[in-house]
């Protein structure tokens, strides 16, 4: 992201090796979320989900699933393919689509852990936008404790028989494709569960969120469903909360890309808007409080991007570890919320109206301290491995 | 619910009604009043009727003759219900009170017994678009043409309007006197011709109090209906009467505070992860602790101010301190509380999301908390 | 402390019941820290300590132990002389004598528990200096954790054998009176140690702190330190630990006092100095962030007093509890060297010179958020009470 | 002891070099200097014997001819040594680059091999009691006269000054022409008359390093000694040099941050309270858990600076970014790491005590951390 060529010693562009291929996806990407998704913001927040076709859309468009395999529909793409969509979905302030979970959460799960057939009957159909990935973790009782999770999933002849119950499940209203965790009888296991006409299986209404109201995250119930023994991940038993934990540091990581994104959107957006609006006379860019107040901000971003391109160029090496990625996670969604709310306040009275993107972005932004791990939980992580 | 010196048995059996009628004419309504963004019409009628309105306006002009404390009461029964998103305290205890202390007697005896009936619902309307927290640089204009004022002007972010017979509307009647040149006009909205309602505007909280833009072109303002029939007072009125609002604010601040964290501690105490009572994580406990200190510390400071404020001391500096430090502290805790419940915490039927969403106000409502400190620094 | 005459909505003046008593010893206090100690603070800084002259001077002038006995030559008084003395003393920038830990800290434990011999003896003693008071619980290995001590006292025959080692002990250096905390048969126990002569007594060089120079503070040692059973506070074993934490109550309610007379008169200097002093053109008070900055102290430190005048109600009207206490003491420590830190800030260069008050208020400060308890424990305490 | 791909063995057995003389010739006299409130004389012969000092200027001027991560090198191991108290950079990456950047030929040949061999110590002269950071605002005048420059004015908070064979002072040539106005010249003060050495000044950290006021009556400096030869350069010197001043004020602070959190880790863990290591508490777990990842961002944030510079990207902008966050966390970091340690926390004895009034100059140091926001404001 090579932003703000108009203060170049600010914000020093970004480190990363991004290819022409990169370039050329974040113009394709910026045109599908500024004129496809952008304009349609309010009406999705209203509906509390996007339509179907704009994930048919994004497919056509090769915003789906470019990191997977060409054989499986992909782009055989990376991870700045990744931080591309992410940078440009949240400049334009769309949460929905949420093609990162889809892309960056869902599909790596089949990619690492799945059978070539289970592969090849996902992964294209993720890659056009027929199916819509979810992952099911978090259950009522449990919160961020997934060893005590209590959805259980029997052996019965050839067949899995899941009962229980998940919460805050992402997608969990619109899902074709979600990837269950559930207790078998060796640990924890993950499963593939294609929700058509499955029997059993229902989903609550969408849940009335705080923000990132089009993205839609609903309970999930599974009452006695019957899987066949080819839905578990990987063929074996009690893998699940190894190959979970494999998954967060990258998962992570792509919060701390979200994050950065906003902090520096929400910048940009006050910088002009401190600049275009007037109070008793002057600018109100022009007030010591303001200009000091934007200076901490925009330091505290470019501080935060050094420390976000270190994990990612450490992660494209193989090096990023579980304590880095969980100090990642808690600093920069605690930053992306600290100056997310010090912009809607330099905002005034119109930081807390709905259509300034500010007003949206200090809704959006509140979760970001909660899933993927709360942050408390990222410091236990961190000083328990001091 | 708060132990105080100043509330009487009386005030108690008030709270009492007020409970009730929140419980059961408001809280089962919320989810359709937010989607609606106001509430109906007929909803003020019936806090008339339930006494909820005006409770301090004495009784020659309609009110039931209380004190600071029935506004205090209804205060904090809202918060308890986390149902502060509707704007009684404005209705009450920021516009009866121009009208009592500044209005003509016959503008008193023409509003103040329909505004606590209900039959009256009153906005007022002092932002406009260009000037935010800048009372005294406001561009609508109110023209003397014979006996009439010729109001044309833009105001925005105005609560209550969608429902208001009544906008008190600060105009410059002498563009070039400044501060000296604003007065407030007692506009009656039905049938007033090139007034026009604006937008509804979409906010992050405080769903069902309604918040519009209104505009102006020419409307026609009898001159009977300048507040206290005296041109140019309208700062220095609105000025007076800020430590009072700001107080209220202070307060309204605190017990979101002392609401949010008990109702914290009360999860943290019930729910278990990693095989114990939140509440018995150490990390857990000194949260609480810290959000517990800031809560009594405010609940005294507030307190402090109201003695004060009892004893005439409450001074403009004083109710811009109350309000910074109170709605800062308020976020901060409430920011914390909602963290420690987890995903429960951004979902809007858990009380600590929407006080979560709808404090953010505070710090920028009723003077942004750069304006107090500016106040207060100048006077160092 | 009516301050700030100059602006009154600013600090609104106390709500304590001061009488004139009170406020002649005010005078009293604010002419002896003034006119006899400030002159002498730096001097007295270099050695470590006071002479023991100024004790006996404070005695004359009735500044040592007003709140006991006439009968033990106190003037039967209440806490707000405590007070009264204590907000002299930080205003005149004066940490030692040490008047508050000698008046408030240790005479206290023989008023309350004393038997009639043990009062007779100690308190006309150090009301007129001829005695300085301590009292030693922390030891090297046990820091906060007092059920960790382990200075032992051993009966034997009419006598108690102590053996042990405190540290952080103020007035270790020079103290004539020690009230001990060590553990006996029965737990944990209070002895009075007369240190004159005392075989087996030792004390350490003054601790070389960051802080407060004047106020002496050591190790002291006690090897096979034989005192008569007469020594025991109160006449009965294992009262200890009770009786040390009914004392806390109080001695954080006096932090607190002295944390209020810090931020209070930070704040003055500061507020003096930026109307002063010029940079850029202007006086660095017409800084909008200068202005901001001193806006938010003083709130904050009004705030702050309010809390501490109700717990000073509260108290003396005997309804202050622990956790409120607690309360006071982590909240009122932490202002206090946020704000002066922020003061230090202000005055620039200036602000790290020894000769300006404020830097030496900036070191003076930092231990109040480690002494009396510091103040993780107390939000244990606090916490533990929800 | 860092990691860093700019490292290479030669700056390894340089470390090997500076932390032996560390540990020999300072840390036994810490006590005797810091209460002398200066090092003797004779130790600045030593560091220049020992190859201390000036590292990085070319051989022809005799220096090392090293890099900046000469000057980095020495700066690490003095702060983990925690004795940062040293003014070396002050003389070798500060004040010796003035010379051999700006100076005539004559004037590095005069200064530059003395400076390294430690006959001469440096100083240089900015700040004055009533400008502070603002430089422009300097009063101190050079009049010419003749041969010589007649300087009149008074300095203050001048490091290294009572050592210092060399003063570089920033005064006045043309005092209409505001920063063009400014020159540096280079004071002989073995013998200057009119020069006075006032008080060392007491501080609340940094003990040995002296800090002195200056008196400048009539004192003639020779026309040669007008660094560069032209009048009305000095106040563009200075700037061009701060960015890589405040790229070694930030790595100071970022390796301030790494030690204390290290000491405080091994601390954590080794002590019992409760019947529990320390670091066994959650509470204190998780501010361990905050100070590191903060002393970890932190690093990455200096590597990229560092990048930066290198690639003569680092500019005042990023300079002052750099300054200001790095020197305020170092003191939030080192404040909670000080908290942990209890009582022994407060002892002049423990390392966290004198590294924690050590580094709160560093916010004021160098241009006060508000200036830096000022200076980002400006560009935003």
């Amino acid at each position: 992201m090579n932003t703000h060529p108009s203060a170049p010693g600010l914000s020093p562009a970004t480190s990363l090796p991004f290819r022409d291929d990169h370039e050329m996806l974040r113009q394709t990407a910026r045109r599908f979320f500024e004129t496809e998704c952008a304009p349609h913001r309010e009406a999705w927040d209203e509906a509390g989900m996007v339509p179907r076709a704009i994930w048919r859309r994004a497919g056509e468009l090769g915003l789906l699933c470019p990191r997977i395999d060409p054989a499986y529909g992909g782009a055989g793409g990376d991870l700045l393919h990744a931080i591309v969509l992410t940078e440009e979905q949240v400049k334009a302030g769309v949460v929905a689509p949420m093609i990162s979970l889809h892309n960056d959460v869902v599909a790596p799960y089949l990619v690492a852990y799945g059978s070539e057939a289970q592969k090849a009957r996902a992964l294209p159909r993720m890659a056009t936008g027929e199916w819509l990935g979810a992952i099911a973790m978090t259950e009522p009782s449990a919160g961020s404790d997934l060893r005590g999770m209590k959805t259980r999933a029997r052996r019965d002849g050839d067949d899995y028989v899941i009962s229980g119950q998940k919460t805050f499940i992402s997608h969990g209203a619109t899902a074709d494709l979600i990837v269950l965790a559930a207790q078998a009888e060796a640990g924890i296991s993950l499963f593939l569960v294609e929700t058509d006409g499955l029997a059993g299986f229902s989903r609550g209404a969408p849940l009335d969120k705080m923000g990132q109201f089009s993205a839609d995250t609903a309970e999930i119930f599974f009452d006695e469903v019957r899987l066949p023994a080819s839905a578990l991940l990987g063929g074996e038993e009690g893998r699940g909360f190894a190959q979970l934990g494999e998954r967060l540091v990258e998962e992570r990581l792509m919060t701390g890309v979200v994050a950065q994104a906003f902090m520096e959107t929400a910048i940009d957006h006050t910088v002009a808007y401190t600049r275009e609006r007037k109070a008793f006379g002057q600018r109100i860019i022009d007030f010591q409080n303001s200009r000091f107040r934007l200076a901490e901000a925009r330091t505290e971003a470019v501080v935060c991007r050094t420390f976000l391109e270190r994990c990612v160029t450490k992660f494209m090496a193989g090096r990023l570890d579980a304590s880095e990625a969980a100090m990642l996670k808690w600093w920069s969604t605690e930053q992306q919320n600290r100056i997310v709310d010090a912009c809607v306040q330099l905002h005034g009275g119109y930081g807390y109206m709905l259509e300034y993107p500010i007003a949206r972005m200090w809704l959006d932004s509140r979760v970001a301290k909660i899933y993927g791990g709360a942050n408390e939980i990222m410091k236990d992580i961190i000083g328990r491995a001091l | 619910m708060i132990e105080s010196p100043y509330y009487t048995p009386e005030h108690e059996i008030f709270r009492a009604d007020v409970r009730r009628f929140l419980d059961r004419e408001c809280v089962p309504n919320r989810v359709a009043w937010q989607k609606a963004c106001k509430p109906p019409r007929e909803f003020w009628t019936k806090a008339g009727e339930a006494g909820l309105l005006c409770p301090k306006v004495s009784p020659e002009y309609g009110g039931a003759g209380g004190d600071l404390w029935h506004g205090f009461v209804i205060m904090e029964e809202q918060t308890r219900a986390a149902f502060n998103e509707l704007a009684f305290y404005l209705h009450s205890d920021i516009i009866a009170p121009y009208i009592e202390l500044y209005g003509t007697e016959d503008q008193k005896r023409r509003y103040l017994p329909k505004m606590a009936s209900g039959e009256i619902v009153s906005a007022i309307a002092m932002t406009e678009p260009g000037a935010g927290s800048d009372l005294q640089g406001i561009r609508t204009r109110a023209r003397r043409e014979g006996d009439h004022y010729v109001l044309d002007g833009q105001k925005t972010f105005i609560s209550n309007a969608q429902n208001a017979e009544l906008i008190v509307v600060a105009a410059k009647t002498d563009p070039d006197a400044g501060a000296r040149g604003v007065s407030l006009l007692l506009l009656d909205t039905p049938g007033a011709e090139g007034f026009t309602l604006g937008r509804n505007l979409k906010k992050v909280g405080n769903k069902v109090q309604d918040t519009s833009e209104l505009f102006f072109e020419g409307v026609r303002v009898p001159v009977e209906n300048l507040l206290g029939g005296v041109e140019g007072r309208g700062f220095y009125q609105l000025m007076q009467r800020l430590p009072e609002e700001r107080l209220i604010m202070a307060m309204s601040a605190v017990v979101q505070m002392e609401c949010a964290v008990d109702e914290t501690v009360a999860y943290a105490r019930s729910r278990e992860t990693f095989g114990r009572k939140l509440a018995d994580h150490q990390a857990v406990r000194h949260k609480l602790a810290e959000c517990k200190t800031v809560a009594t510390v405010a609940r005294a400071y507030l307190e402090r101010c109201i003695d004060l404020f009892v004893e005439n001391r409450f001074d403009a500096q004083a109710g811009a301190m109350a309000k910074w430090w109170t709605t800062e502290r308020c976020c901060e805790v409430i920011d914390e509380c909602l963290q420690l419940f987890g995903g429960y915490g951004y979902m809007r039927d858990t009380p600590i999301a929407r006080r979560w969403a709808d404090v953010r106000l505070g710090r920028i409502a009723g003077g942004t908390n750069e304006i107090m400190k500016d106040l207060i620094g100048r006077a160092l």
